[in-house]
């Protein structure tokens, strides 16, 4: 199943239609397509990111996480697109997408993927901001989205 | 045993990694975060606060009762930001 | 608000990717984008869809649940397009796309304005399968989860 | 008053629009469909489980006990299937 799923850690930028058209192109089996897009804010006057990645960890870690996304939901394709180093206000840092027959299964499995790489994938995000440079705090929001799939839903 | 650092983890001890002998007796990732706070000011100032700070051996996260034996590479970081 | 949303309802096909891109294009305030593609499934030796739909009552009745949603979550922008007439396998159908500062708004808005097109659009499909041309019955699954935005969630 | 029907109601009745004068005494979405039933044979076929056809009035989703009071359309059509 893990072959089923394309993923990539790199400094470049990317086309989220391009990869989505990829993922479903000649298939006519599946009914669902979600992507999610990650785009860097300039809340509170920021003027940069910079992002620092472990990058053969965060490679591994994200295999094993969407090896457990296709465990739970029948998935026909995953890709995952996350990007370091310096990003500026506007700019694309993350991308998952999610094929499947039925669209409750790939929208579920994009937020899981989702919280997954906010809590447990090897990234840290540096602001620059006016103030000067500061580490982001990790958000307990953030742990409770991704606790949420420790436990069976509804 | 190499040792990598990430974040202020990194900032705070001057370097993103290094090659260091582990002394008999240091069995767990919490064993090695205490033995590293003796190393030095730096180390002190980095891990002043470890239950937040993540670990990860050989690329896998670990909880700080894991044991190190057999690690070729641990990582030291605080939690993640990334997505 | 609902000036935020631009709704098609077309026989045409549409780029999903160009769609997403105008969406969130130079803006600085969006963190996230989700896009929802709706494709036509070849179950059961299906040929081809046709999709009939009461067009101006799907442009009002699509305004009206883009302002519930937006009413419901802090979006900063939502783009639908739903076909009608004949579709092969393959095929896109639908596209909802959600931008908002933050993941969790933009994920559940997409999924709850699926949820309505699903159940309450005026659309009717009729499948071309090898059995003779048949009207695709309602899906109790369906009207069961659109049922679960009229009581709050967690 | 003008009526539209959709989807497997249109094709029992054989046509997708048509202009009618309403009797008095037919207030409501269900004593439309009950006075359409009676209209002859395709109509009874296509209105004879009533309470799975749904109405739009105006192009609003109506329930079977609303007021057909000043419509100028009312829409009849099967459970939707779109998305």
């Amino acid at each position: 199943m893990a072959g089923l799923a394309r993923i990539s850690v790199q400094t470049a930028d990317f086309d989220p239609g391009a990869e989505a058209e990829a993922l479903s192109a000649g298939r006519t089996d599946a009914g669902a397509l979600v992507t999610f897009t990650g785009l860097c804010r300039a809340d509170d006057g920021l003027t940069g990111l910079e992002l620092e990645c472990f990058v053969p960890m965060a490679e591994a870690e994200i295999t094993r996480q969407v090896a457990e996304a296709e465990g739970r939901w029948p998935l026909l394709g995953v890709r995952i697109i996350h990007r370091h180093g310096p990003l500026r206000p506007g700019e694309r840092i993350v991308f998952v997408a999610t094929l499947s027959s039925h669209r409750r299964a790939a929208f579920e499995a994009a937020e899981f993927l989702m919280d997954y790489l906010k809590t447990a994938a090897p990234f840290w995000k540096k602001e620059h901001a006016p103030g000067g440079p500061r580490w982001v705090a990790a958000k307990a929001e953030d742990d409770a989205a991704a606790a949420r799939w420790t436990t069976p839903r509804e | 045993m190499k040792l990598v650092y990430f974040a202020w983890v990194r900032e705070r001890i001057g370097r993103s990694e290094e090659e260091v002998e582990i002394p008999a007796g240091i069995a767990t990732v919490a064993d090695l975060m205490r033995w590293l706070s003796g190393r030095g000011e730096e180390y002190a100032h980095a891990f002043e606060h470890a239950h937040v700070i993540r670990a990860a051996i050989d690329q896998r996260h670990a909880k700080s009762d894991a044991s190190i034996e057999g690690a070729r590479e641990i990582a030291f970081f605080p939690p993640m930001t990334g997505g």
